[in-house]
């Protein structure tokens, strides 16, 4: 039973993040029917953007202290936060250790600008273009950006860490009456958790409750009736973009405590978030929030030793045997909408 | 010939003529010359080109004719390459039957995915193939590649090779002084190479490449046949309307099965080949990665079209192979004949391009083909053939008869 | 009994009765119409006839066989061609491939590997091909990209494709919509021509009032889902029903 | 005509190679070579192939800066760094038996395929003598097995599994680096005296070849000491998150938790248990405790503060005191502005065995290269007294413990020196069942 609850807890946190990844490839494939292979590189930039922020925070000025000695015997240079002179080392390293959730502040602004250079300069062009062409722009995309974070930041995992007080195990299983230890599961990530649904839902109020979110969901069921209303539906488009890079930003930037960022970590999900959307549907938000989820947590479940000693390595190909019966069952996935993309 | 009209003809004569003076045409530079670094014209690479070609031709059948974009035709390369390695393993070192094994296998296995995937079509059937080729890649990596386990078919990670246990039971288990022997076709070892000098230039003949070079000939012509056929007719009626096709009394599902089947034949030959030419099969021949890749080649060079697919393998194999290895020692050799301040100007503006950030430059380049040429490399070499044409003749007056193809129509 | 026997055919989409028990006789080598109001089930009927829709309850007969549970193409290699509103041919196709196609299901059936011939050699194919284009005048066009066509031209190279193939029952779903009266007065004629030359039985769904009494031998009218009358062109002009069914319709 | 198995390119820069074919013109030449690649003008070619892309390209990068200050110390510039140190004098520093080093780079993008086209590359184009570097057993195993069929040398870089001197030893591959089970019996008498002999211990093992051979040999070092094994659990190799195997960690009664995984899969997976607060807990009455029992400098530098206190064991460290340490950290660290990690230690070791085995050979042929490092008794570089045994290629020396640091005073100061386990406790023999199989073969001049 705990364990169970435990890889409830884990598969929603998973889910999270794929649900995350996935609604803004969903909000990109069905407003704008482009297949971007960039979206990825947008997770990973997000985290990058958390990093950034973190190194903003912490610059330093250089003192020299006599008294100690670096690795080759040399006087040690002594590097201080300005923070930390500014506002006293307890404000100072409170505001470095709170970087990442702050980080936010960086992210929305960077993410949705990019997010628009990259519709208006780039994407808006391929609109009209096979699918094929979209796909080797966008990928050709990807790996510039993540070879520019390479040139910049190398290609080693960068240690980015959650705040102290977020940064253990909450015992959860305490306050549902189980023994200690039997249900313990990591503060942050139960905080993403939190924060997707925060995120999803203020997705989903946005294209709900504000015009514009309503004429973009009509140009998404019908884009040409829309444009004969004599809407611009592609300037709207284009925001939504910059939104949907700003939910993988954001995705992305509070997923670096949990996976330290590197420049290839956006690769890594690419491919899940992709088979997430199509098990979803195509052009279905809820869809791919939905799959999102229930991919996480199947895989969570299959990551169970009790299961994988009946199913050997089950836990690595669960995801695909999933994607695999659902698209055969239901033809357009969980909540598909008809003629996207099925050509 | 062989049942080609002209214009085929002349095209599977220049890429034979390209095919057999490879070793000539991809050594430009003399040796000990600074842009040696360039050259491309050693066996491992050359061998590359032409079994990454074939991969891309078979993909171009399915993908180019029928619009069926397969994201998990890395799987059959990969076992292909398994297919073939267990045939040296198990039968003895002669290429032909490991060849045709791995394309039996392959073919074998086209068939199953094909047919459970091409129920569905669009991303749908790109995901589903997906899906298949991660399954068998997840699995060729861990559970069918546990050396202590009696199903350890791929290897796992180090990847399926030969050993001197091997039972080969119709070859020799290890040559008289005692190695592991090499993969031949009727005694031609596909290690074997020739040296020719001329001055300062060295050309490699390699007996592997000219295997390869062979088959990838033959490939390439069954692949013009294919296109001009009825069957490719069909197969371009499925790409253009299957709505049509359906009410035009013709049943969409078993051409596609068809294609998908050669697709992946010729994929399990490429990946047999591979093997051939290095008789070791590692899994992540069959990971997304390399699915990917075969899907960029193709779109690079220009999906749809013969030659297209064959330009982009070459072009990504190129830049893996070339640029990876230019370092600053190279490129300082290069620009030697700059003074000092200059020359390490340059070093470090071409620096972040070459070496270590050899895929920066393959990543700008797929953006400034497909925005710049919609068509591939194909339509790039049309252009500069059209700015060739037009300055060599001036204007005759129109002449409609012989150019009636018009432009790519945007109809959408 | 004609060579199409529709009997008792009902469907419905969900709540929606697009089709109650409808009974149609075509006769063999006529040209008969089918009409009626937007959403009298016109479409349905059609989709019906051509294996894309099966229907809840009744059977549909062509030359003394069933045609429920055949898919498209089985129909369509038993002798029944179809017309689409919006033409639907192969864009990035040239205009001889496009009527090629059709030649080869004709002769190969639904599905058969000539991996290893020539479209080109194929001569008698060929030849077939450019006496369909010669027939619906767009011999001159044969090596044009499909798409590149005018709308009427679209629709000309379908029929020709559809004529290719000789078949027993040809189905048109509204052939002139959204042509200028000129142009439909050329469909016309052509449609009028290929009946007399080759006797093919035609079903013509139609809006048009003019096409319909300018080809048709017979007439359904069908409203609601259900045949409200079935006559010749002289009887159903003055039909008092169809004038209110159409009525309605106008209003 | 003549024939070759494997292209020599080396030769041909002299363009003095010159000969006649049977009846074909003079231009068509074909050179006679006692073996692969035989250097016949003023320079002879080393291949070092490390990943320059992908997860490992920084480590790959370390790689090629001691390769590098490798081949500048056996040309005679720079400071000469170990070989000042080193207890074999064949090297004079003025080259290699009259030659200039020189060297070409690929990449092996941590793909055994991409490593051996890469190693092809430089042997049939660029002429290379021997292959250096990688970072990953199965690369090391595929390229020792290619360089074995060119008949050139491969002296490996960081590979840990027990196989590639194991069940796939070659007789043309040499490892330097130490091994999985070298790990696990140096790790364990340091753990049993640090947590206690009464421990239950819970694997999560990276499901690779690499991943099993380690969890094997620290479950029997660790179970021979008294401990228990409560559960091995494998994880995928491309799994970024670890959660739902950590999840079941602290419920299962375990009070130890060993993660056998390397690089990235360290980095995440022990940084992801820290957040499960494992390291605040108690269980079964004893502090709850974590160990990696590989560990790399630049990948711990990736985990953070997550290392401190946790337990691994190294092939080097830079911190050692003894002299060739030192003279190797001063030449590296003033070259590139910081200390060498033991991946890049172990390149540059491999190197001046290599040059200097050819050195004491007097020939570049590999069969008396192989020789002369078969049975190889030196110290100097770094780890102490260092036999090259002759049966399996695997270098015997001392293995360090180490552990991270609780409170680091810079960026490289990440881990401290627990023990320096010496060689004999590490000792096995070549026929221990966990190496047993596989045959180096006979040497192969290629030619």
């Amino acid at each position: 039973m705990d364990a169970i609850i435990l890889q409830t807890l884990n598969g929603l946190d998973k889910g999270s993040a794929y649900a995350l990844i996935a609604l803004g490839l969903t909000i990109i494939f069905g407003t704008l029917g482009v297949v971007n292979f960039a979206h990825g590189a947008l997770f990973m930039l997000g985290a990058f953007c958390a990093v950034v922020f973190n190194r903003l925070l912490s610059l330093s000025y250089i003192t020299i202290d006599p008294t100690q000695t670096d690795f080759l015997g040399n006087p040690l240079k002594v590097e201080t936060p300005y923070v930390i002179g500014w506002f006293g080392p307890e404000a100072g390293q409170a505001i470095i250790d709170w970087s990442v959730p702050l980080s936010i502040l960086l992210v929305i602004p960077v993410m949705g600008l990019l997010g628009l250079a990259m519709e208006r300069g780039l994407i808006r062009y391929f609109y009209r273009r096979p699918h094929a062409d979209q796909i080797l722009v966008t990928f050709g995309l990807a790996i510039v950006l993540q070879e520019i974070v390479k040139y910049f930041f190398g290609a080693n995992p960068i240690p980015t860490p959650a705040p102290p007080a977020m940064a253990g195990g909450a015992d959860v299983g305490m306050l549902l009456g189980f023994p200690e230890n039997a249900i313990v599961y990591p503060v942050w990530r139960l905080f993403y958790t939190f924060f997707a649904a925060v995120v999803i839902a203020a997705v989903f109020g946005f294209l709900q409750f504000t015009t514009f979110g309503m004429v973009v969901r009509a140009g998404m069921a019908d884009r040409e009736t829309v444009q004969l209303l004599g809407i611009d539906i592609n300037r709207r488009f284009a925001v939504m973009f910059a939104i949907a890079a700003i939910v993988a930003g954001l995705a992305g930037a509070m997923y670096a405590p949990i996976n330290s960022p590197n420049y290839h970590m956006g690769m890594d999900f690419l491919v899940l978030s992709f088979v997430v959307v199509v098990v979803g549907g195509m052009g279905s938000l809820p869809g791919a929030v939905a799959a999102g989820f229930l991919l996480g947590i199947l895989e969570a479940y299959a990551s169970l030793d009790a299961v994988k000693q009946i199913l050997p390595s089950i836990d690595q190909i669960i995801i695909y045997i999933v994607a695999i019966v659902i698209l055969l069952t239901r033809p357009r996935g969980l909540m598909g909408r008809k003629g996207v993309m099925e050509e | 010939m062989l049942g080609l009209n002209r214009q085929d003809t002349a095209l599977l004569i220049i890429v034979a003529v390209l095919t057999l003076l490879a070793p000539f045409i991809l050594n430009p530079f003399p040796e000990g010359s600074g842009l040696a670094t360039l050259n491309a014209g050693y066996p491992d690479l050359m061998q590359r080109f032409v079994i990454y070609g074939i991969f891309a031709i078979g993909f171009n059948i399915l993908f180019g004719l029928t619009g069926y974009l397969s994201f998990g035709h890395a799987a059959f390369l990969g076992v292909g390459s398994y297919a073939a390695v267990w045939m040296f393993k198990l039968i003895g070192m002669q290429v032909i039957p490991a060849v045709l094994f791995s394309m039996a296998i392959s073919a074998i296995l086209a068939l199953g995915i094909g047919y459970v995937s091409l129920r569905r079509s669009g991303i749908y059937f790109s995901i589903l193939t997906l899906a298949f080729a991660q399954m068998c890649y997840n699995l060729a990596y861990s559970v069918l590649g546990n050396p202590n386990s009696r199903f350890n078919l791929t290897n796992g990670e180090t990847g399926l090779q030969l050993t001197l246990d091997d039972p080969r039971i119709l070859g020799v288990q290890r040559t008289p002084d005692g190695g592991i022997p090499v993969p031949n076709f009727f005694g031609i070892e596909m290690r074997d190479s020739y040296d020719l000098h001329l001055g300062d230039w060295v050309f490699t003949f390699s007996g592997g490449y000219y295997f390869a070079a062979a088959v990838m000939l033959i490939a390439f012509y069954i692949a013009i046949r294919i296109f001009r056929s009825p069957f490719g007719l069909m197969l371009r009626g499925v790409k253009s309307n299957q709505t049509r096709l359906y009410y035009t009394g013709i049943n969409a599902r078993p051409y596609t099965l068809a294609a998908f089947v050669i697709s992946g034949t010729y994929a399990g030959l490429a990946g047999g080949l591979l093997a051939c030419m290095d008789p070791l099969a590692g899994a992540e021949r069959m990971q997304w990665t390399a699915s990917g890749e075969v899907v960029l080649m193709t779109i690079l060079g220009g999906a749809g079209t013969l030659i297209g697919p064959v330009l982009g393998a070459g072009f990504i194999k190129y830049f893996e192979n070339i640029f990876s290895k230019i370092n600053d020692n190279v490129l300082h050799g290069w620009f030697a004949f700059l003074p000092d301040g200059l020359e390490d100007f340059m070093v470090t503006l071409v620096h972040p391009f070459v070496g270590k950030g050899w895929h920066l430059t393959l990543g700008i380049l797929f953006m400034l083909v497909v925005i710049f040429l919609p068509g591939g490399l194909v339509e790039g070499g049309q252009r500069i053939l059209g700015l060739f044409r037009r300055r060599k003749a001036p204007p005759p007056g129109p002449d409609p008869e012989h150019h009636p193809k018009p432009t790519p129509h945007v109809a959408e | 009994m004609g060579i199409l026997e529709v009997k008792n055919v009902s469907k419905s989409f969900g709540g929606l009765k697009a089709l109650r028990d409808v009974n149609l006789s075509v006769a063999e080598h006529s040209v008969h119409a089918i009409i009626g109001p937007n959403g009298a089930g016109k479409s349905t009927l059609l989709n019906v006839l051509v294996g894309k829709l099966v229907p809840d309850t009744g059977s549909v007969m062509f030359d003394g066989q069933s045609l429920l549970g055949r898919k498209p193409y089985e129909i369509n290699q038993m002798g029944i061609s179809r017309v689409f509103q919006t033409p639907e041919i192969f864009g990035d196709l040239t205009v001889i491939e496009n009527v090629m196609i059709p030649c080869f299901a004709k002769r190969d059936g639904v599905f058969r590997m000539h991996a290893f011939e020539t479209v080109e050699n194929e001569a008698e194919i060929v030849a077939q091909a450019e006496a369909a284009l010669a027939d619906v005048g767009m011999l001159e066009r044969r090596d044009m990209h499909a798409a590149a066509l005018s709308r009427g031209d679209k629709r000309r190279l379908e029929l020709a494709m559809c004529l290719v193939q000789e078949p027993r029952l040809l189905l048109l779903d509204e052939p002139t919509a959204g042509m200028a009266r000129a142009d439909t007065n050329r469909t016309i004629e052509l449609l009028r021509q290929i009946h007399a030359k080759r006797d093919i039985t035609m079903v013509i769904i139609e809006h048009d009032m003019h096409v319909v009494f300018s080809l048709a031998q017979r007439i359904t009218v069908l409203a609601q889902g259900a045949p409200l009358v079935e006559d010749t062109p002289e009887n159903i002009k003055g039909h008092p029903k169809v004038r209110e069914a159409y009525l309605g319709e106008a209003a | 005509m003549s024939n070759s198995k494997f292209t020599r390119r080396g030769v041909l820069r002299t363009g003095a190679a010159t000969g006649a074919g049977l009846a074909l013109p003079t231009i068509f030449t074909s050179s006679a070579a006692a073996f692969t690649n035989e250097p016949k003008g003023p320079n002879v070619v080393f291949g070092f192939n490390v990943p320059q892309t992908g997860p490992y390209a920084e480590e790959g990068l370390d790689e090629l800066r001691a390769q590098q200050l490798a081949v500048e110390h056996i040309n005679g510039e720079g400071d000469g760094g170990a070989l000042n140190t080193f207890s074999s004098k064949a090297l004079q520093g003025n080259g290699l038996l009259g030659k200039k080093v020189t060297y070409v780079t690929g990449d092996t993008q941590t793909k055994s395929d991409a490593a051996r086209a890469s190693a092809k590359s430089m042997i049939e184009k660029d002429g290379a003598i021997m292959i250096n570097g990688g970072s990953s057993s199965g690369v090391a195993v595929a390229v020792q097995a290619l360089c074995q069929e060119a008949g050139v040398i491969f002296m490996a870089g960081l590979t840990h599994a027990n196989d590639t001197t194991g069940k796939d030893k070659r007789r043309h591959g040499f490892r330097h680096f130490f091994n999985a089970y070298m790990s696990g019996a140096a790790l364990a008498p340091v753990l049993a005296k640090a947590y206690g002999t009464d421990r239950r211990a819970y694997h999560l093992t990276a499901d690779y070849n690499w991943g099993w051979t380690q969890e094997a040999s620290i479950k029997a070092a660790t179970e021979a000491l008294g401990w228990e094994t409560v559960a091995t659990v494998r994880t995928p190799l491309t799994a970024t998150d670890f959660s739902s195997y950590l999840a079941p960690v602290l419920n299962s009664g375990a009070d130890v938790l060993v993660l056998n995984h390397y690089g990235g899969n360290m980095v995440n997976s022990l940084t992801q248990a820290v957040q499960f607060g494992m390291r605040d807990k108690i269980v079964n009455g004893k502090q709850f405790e974590i160990v990696v029992p590989l560990y790399s400098e630049l990948m711990a530098e990736g985990a953070g503060s997550a290392v401190q206190g946790v337990y691994g064991s190294m092939n080097w460290n830079w911190q050692l005191s003894d002299e060739g340490t030192k003279a190797f950290v001063k030449s590296f660290g003033e070259k590139y502005g910081r200390p060498p990690s033991n991946s890049a230690q172990t390149c540059y070791a491999q190197v001046i065995l290599y040059a200097d085995a050819v050195a004491r050979a007097g020939s570049f042929h590999p069969c008396a290269v192989i020789e002369a490092l078969e049975g190889f008794e030196f110290d100097g570089l770094g780890n102490g007294p260092t036999l090259y045994r002759a049966d399996d290629h695997q270098c015997f020396k001392d293995v360090l413990v180490v552990k991270g640091k609780e409170n680091p005073k810079n960026q490289y100061d990440i881990l401290e020196i627990v023990e320096k386990t010496p060689v004999e406790q590490v000792w096995y023999e070549p026929d221990h069942p966990m190496f047993a199989g596989g045959e180096l073969g006979p040497c192969n001049p290629g030619e």
